[in-house]
């Protein structure tokens, strides 16, 4: 039953990551881009992360598994909104249709 | 299981070399940095991945430093990028 | 088995190529910034060779050096190349010119021979070697240690370690010889910045001890946990850490040397005692190896942030 | 127990002294010159002492951590490598005398620590038995020369040192990959046990090359020489003398040593090829020295035809005896004396006149007469004019050769000796004769004038103690086994 | 042939492209790219060939003389990085210039 869980987790998490990369190719302008990839990124890694902390062993495995998907989540966060802030403060317009 | 968990990083490592064109074609510092972050994150998915295939928690520390160490990176990337002017481009 | 077995194969396959490429987009690349950023991807493949080559110690090393801080010292030589001379058009057409087809083709002919030649001799090496394997397994009951990896490091060859370290504060010393004075950068304005600094530098902080304290039984260790403190310096570095003169001249000095310090001391010591260079009795190897381990840390993760600064630190309140 | 002074570790304290000082004078920036001096002297007196140990009790042998070869590493010291600590003594400690007043405060500041982790390095490097722990020395000795190098600061002095930076990490790089195919084919890094272990297959052949081209390539060999004038010309005074004396002739060390030890039984046609390169280098350096307008120039021009001489033993020892061995350590020995002497000769002359014009010397002679005298003995040992340590070195070479019926040889280092005393005899024309614009000239301290002199009467001084020296060398039997052995 | 094998292989063409940008390339960034290269493919080598081993356990002294060698590797760099940025302080350009003669 954990198994099939799991399984699901993870099958999920490898479709965001390939919207992800799908967007980061595709998406005509930074912005844009920088949504994709972010969201989608977050979101497989936490769907993965889920998945495997239901294989895990022990406690503190899962709680490593969580602590290293919150340090990616704050730093894919921060680096987005600096990327953002530093493309819009040098000039770079958002895409309009 | 272990199947799944081998065939998926195989998956994320595909993903990840389809990625790499965005880093090849820009077209701004931004896109490229962008690219570079996508990398750290697949990797870190990889990483667990093959750590769970083996069972091993050595390589969940790998994952971990490469969590923490690309944070690192992208802030020294965001903090000197933009000072740069764009024509730097040239070798 | 065996479709895992295959799985594994057309992975190693897989990265291979893409390691590969990614060595040869750094080198063909013309713009710079693109160059740094695919090597800043190639260390992070590297890692991902590592884990497959069952070497997660180097992997460890590598995710914190390879992927995380030669490509912030790169960002940051390259951001400083700019500002000092905006852009050398002139000179970059003229070495273009240059580069007529017989002095790339060339070679690159001899690079074709260079990899078949080495290749063949790889090839004619013997399937199986053990190596120095049963010599460690034998002494590792001797080391003070479980990690073998930390065994070879810190003791069977922890001479060659003491010489590294030297090494590293030789690098630093030149740095600053050369560099002159380094003003430590204002404090950036940025709020998001400032937050996250406020909880990566506590993590990077713990991991290291963290890094520290498992080498002795897992991967891990004093160049690991060191690089990683290196890095949380780099990361205060960059947010407008302020650190008052006075801690800049001697305390910082003190800490510089405390690793390649600590161990000399202890080799001079075990030399009067026990007769000869770096020879623990096996009792108190343990705490002897850990002791170094922590010193070394600290030295290596301090002259790591001071390589990143380029200089010799300097206040910037002061004056 | 025994004697006190036979006992003790003269070898590991000639390896932690040094790196301990330079830690001390790194900590304590206003007592450098001290901390330097002393440390150097202390460094002399435990030479003195581990020749003591030798000539007593024979070759010295410690098991670093107590676990041996192969898992452990060996530290190591026969006649050569005594040999070459002394040299690394007594240059070092003439440069040191010379750097106290030739670097003011904030020079030296950055001077000592570099200088004494380098001597630290070099020590270590020439009591190692093992190529891993090598190459760490190698790194050492590197990274220590590029800081020294761009001491100086100015354009041309950073470029000097980049040059340098470029060919020594390219060189450590390549002896690294040759180690790493040693380590696979024969499991082990330890020099005896390689030399044991290691057949003629096509990874060792490999590893060959590869060493011996990242050695060549640090010990400046025609044509690898590229990046070695412009970073010993650029450099101060004191540092230059250190890289021609002292720092080329590390990694000559290893390449000898490795060659004596690991090498010397399967290498058809490598040798011919080094001593063919060899002769390149004494014709190009010494054509290339004459040419030279400016001294420091001409001087390192000259270390790269004196390098030369060095690769002419390999053809010779193929089918030679200890004699050719020999010469080789004599040439390490007189050449170091004598370049350091000339380079820090060049350093007095550029403090008192500004630059080093060979065309403008102005009667030095009349004013600097110490400093030209010192330059004029040195010139004698490069020259290989007797009585001297370069004559004694060249004429054991010259007889080998004879003896071979090496006329190619013979005939190149005829030739490399004429030209060589052209352009010492063109430097000290230059220093009688009145140039037609005058300079404001500067004193030039009494302790750098003496302390070059003293390295150019030691250049002279070792031709005399042929008998000595040879006792020295033939320590542990290393040099007259294998030239036996052939 | 097996995957170590296939590394190491790897290994010895990273190197080989290293050296190939080394010489080819002129900008010292790219140089010092060249060597961080270079020295990669050295420790790939190293390591993939310790694992021939018959045990289950690689063998670990070559990954200790890799971990020392990468922090040794990063210093370096940091110096040439130095170096270079006062390189082109004192000269105005990234690149050095050669006499044709002196190149060899």
């Amino acid at each position: 039953m954990i198994d099939f869980f799991s399984m699901l987790f993870l099958l999920a998490g490898a479709l965001f990551f390939l919207a992800g990369t799908v967007g980061l190719l595709r998406f005509p302008d930074l912005y844009t881009r920088l949504h994709a990839l972010t969201k989608a990124d977050n979101v497989g890694l936490g769907l993965m992360i889920t998945g495997l902390a239901l294989q895990a062993e022990s406690l503190s495995v899962a709680g490593k598994l969580v602590l290293i998907w919150g340090l990616v989540l704050l730093a894919g966060a921060s680096v987005a909104y600096l990327i953002a802030r530093g493309a819009l403060l040098r000039g770079v317009l958002p895409w309009k249709r | 299981m272990q199947m799944l968990y081998i065939s998926l990083a195989l998956f994320l490592l595909a993903n990840l070399a389809v990625g790499m064109w965005r880093v090849l074609r820009g077209p701004g510092v931004a896109d490229r940095m962008l690219a570079a972050q996508l990398f750290g994150t697949t990797a870190v998915a990889i990483l667990l991945l093959l750590a769970e295939a083996a069972k091993s928690n050595a390589l969940r520390d790998v994952a971990l430093v490469f969590a923490l160490l690309a944070a690192v990176t992208a802030v020294a990337f965001v903090k000197r990028a933009w000072s740069m002017p764009e024509a730097r481009d040239i070798d | 088995m065996e479709a895992l077995d295959f799985a594994l194969g057309l992975f190693d396959i897989l990265l291979v190529f893409l390691v590969l490429s990614l060595a040869w987009l750094v080198m063909s690349s013309e713009d710079l910034f693109r160059a740094i950023v695919l090597f800043v991807a190639f260390g992070l493949l590297m890692a991902l060779v590592w884990v497959r080559l069952e070497a997660p110690d180097i992997a460890l090393a590598e995710a914190a050096i390879g992927a995380g801080l030669t490509g912030a010292l790169m960002m940051a030589a390259l951001d400083r190349l700019s500002s000092v001379k905006p852009i050398q058009k002139v000179a970059a057409s003229a070495q273009r010119k240059q580069l007529s087809l017989s002095s790339k083709v060339l070679p690159l002919i001899a690079l074709v021979l260079i990899v078949l030649g080495l290749g063949y001799a790889l090839l004619s090496l013997p399937e199986i070697a053990d190596g120095l394997t049963p010599n460690v397994k034998e002494n590792m009951a001797q080391s003070g240690v479980k990690n073998p990896v930390t065994a070879v490091l810190l003791n069977f060859r922890g001479y060659d370690t003491l010489l590294e370290m030297v090494v590293l504060l030789l690098a630093l010393l030149s740095v600053w010889s050369l560099g002159g004075e380094r003003k430590l950068s204002p404090r950036s304005t940025n709020p998001i910045l400032g937050s996250l600094c406020r909880v990566l530098v506590p993590v990077l902080i713990l991991v290291s001890c963290y890094l520290l304290w498992v080498g002795a039984d897992a991967p891990g260790g004093a160049f690991q946990a060191g690089s990683v403190l290196g890095a949380a310096g780099v990361l205060l570095l960059l947010s407008g850490w302020h650190v008052e003169q006075k801690y800049l001249l001697w305390p910082l000095r003190f800490i510089l040397i405390l690793g390649s310090g600590v161990f000399i001391i202890m080799a001079a010591v075990l030399l009067l005692i026990q007769g000869g260079l770096l020879t623990y009795p096996v009792a108190q190897a343990g705490w002897m190896i850990l002791l170094l381990e922590s010193a070394a840390t600290l030295s290596i993760g301090a002259t790591l942030a001071a390589l990143f600064l380029g200089g010799v630190p300097k206040s910037r309140v002061d004056q | 127990m025994g004697d006190l002074l036979t006992d003790a570790h003269w070898g590991v304290l000639l390896i932690l002294l040094p790196l301990f000082g330079g830690l001390c004078s790194f900590l304590w920036p206003s007592a450098v010159k001290f901390i330097g001096l002393a440390t150097v002297s202390a460094v002399a007196l435990s030479v003195v002492g581990l020749g003591d140990q030798l000539l007593a009790t024979g070759v010295y042998h410690h098991a670093v951590g107590g676990w041996g070869a192969p898992l452990g590493i060996d530290l190591y010291a026969d006649g050569l490598s005594l040999f070459m600590l002394m040299v690394t003594a007594l240059v070092g400690l003439g440069v040191s005398i010379y750097a106290l007043d030739y670097f003011d405060q904030d020079e030296a500041r950055r001077f000592w620590p570099l200088w004494l982790l380098l001597l630290g390095g070099l020590n270590a490097l020439f009591l190692s038995a093992d190529i891993f722990n090598l190459y760490v020395t190698l790194e050492i000795v590197g990274l220590a020369g590029v800081g020294l190098a761009s001491l100086s600061g100015g354009g041309a002095a950073l470029d000097g040192a980049m040059r340098y930076l470029m060919a020594t990490l390219l060189g450590s790089l390549c002896y690294l990959l040759g180690v790493a195919l040693l380590y696979h084919s024969a499991g082990t890094v330890d020099i005896p046990l390689l030399a044991e272990r290691l057949e003629s297959t096509p990874p060792v052949w490999a590893a060959l090359g590869l060493i011996c081209a990242g050695l060549a390539l640090k010990t400046a060999l025609f044509p690898l020489h590229f990046w070695l004038p412009k970073a010993h010309a650029s450099a101060s005074a004191p540092v230059s003398a250190l890289l021609s004396a002292l720092v080329v002739k590390a990694s000559f060390y290893i390449f000898l040593r490795l060659w004596l030890e690991i090498f010397s039984v399967r290498t058809e046609g490598v040798d011919d090829l080094l001593g063919a390169l060899g002769m390149a280098a004494i014709i190009w350096g010494s054509l290339q020295a004459l040419q030279q307008t400016r001294l420091k120039l001409m001087i390192a021009y000259s270390t790269v035809s004196q390098v030369g001489y060095l690769f002419l033993v390999f053809p010779l020892a193929a089918i030679g005896t200890f004699s050719a061995w020999s010469a080789v350590a004599y040439l390490v020995l007189s050449h170091a004396l004598a370049k350091s002497a000339m380079f820090l000769v060049a350093g007095n002359l550029m403090h008192f006149g500004g630059h080093d014009r060979i065309a403008d010397l102005d009667r030095a002679v009349q004013r600097l007469p110490i400093t030209v005298g010192a330059f004029a003995l040195a010139g004698v040992s490069i020259m290989g004019l007797p009585p001297s340590g370069g004559f004694i070195g060249k004429w054991l070479l010259l007889n080998e050769a004879l003896n071979q019926g090496r006329w190619d040889l013979v005939f190149v280092m005829m030739i490399g000796g004429v030209l060589a005393a052209a352009y010492i005899f063109k430097v000290l024309g230059f220093a009688f004769t009145q140039a037609p614009v005058t300079h404001e000239p500067k004193g030039v301290p009494a302790v750098m004038e003496w302390s070059a002199l003293l390295l150019a009467v030691a250049a002279i001084v070792v031709g005399f103690l042929a008998s000595p020296l040879m006792l020295i060398l033939g320590i542990g039997e290393t040099v007259e086994l294998m030239g036996a052995g052939q | 042939m097996n995957s170590p094998m296939i590394y190491a292989l790897l290994g010895i063409t990273l190197f080989s492209v290293g050296l190939y940008g080394l010489i080819v390339r002129e900008h010292l960034l790219r140089k010092i790219l060249a060597l961080n290269i270079m020295g990669s493919g050295i420790f790939l080598m190293l390591v993939a060939l310790g694992k021939r081993s018959a045990g289950e356990l690689p063998d670990p002294v070559p990954h200790a003389m890799v971990i020392t060698g990468i922090v040794v590797a990063v210093s370096a760099t940091a110096l040439a990085l130095t170096l270079m940025l006062k390189l082109v302080e004192a000269s105005g350009s990234a690149v050095l210039h050669d006499a044709p003669k002196d190149r060899s």
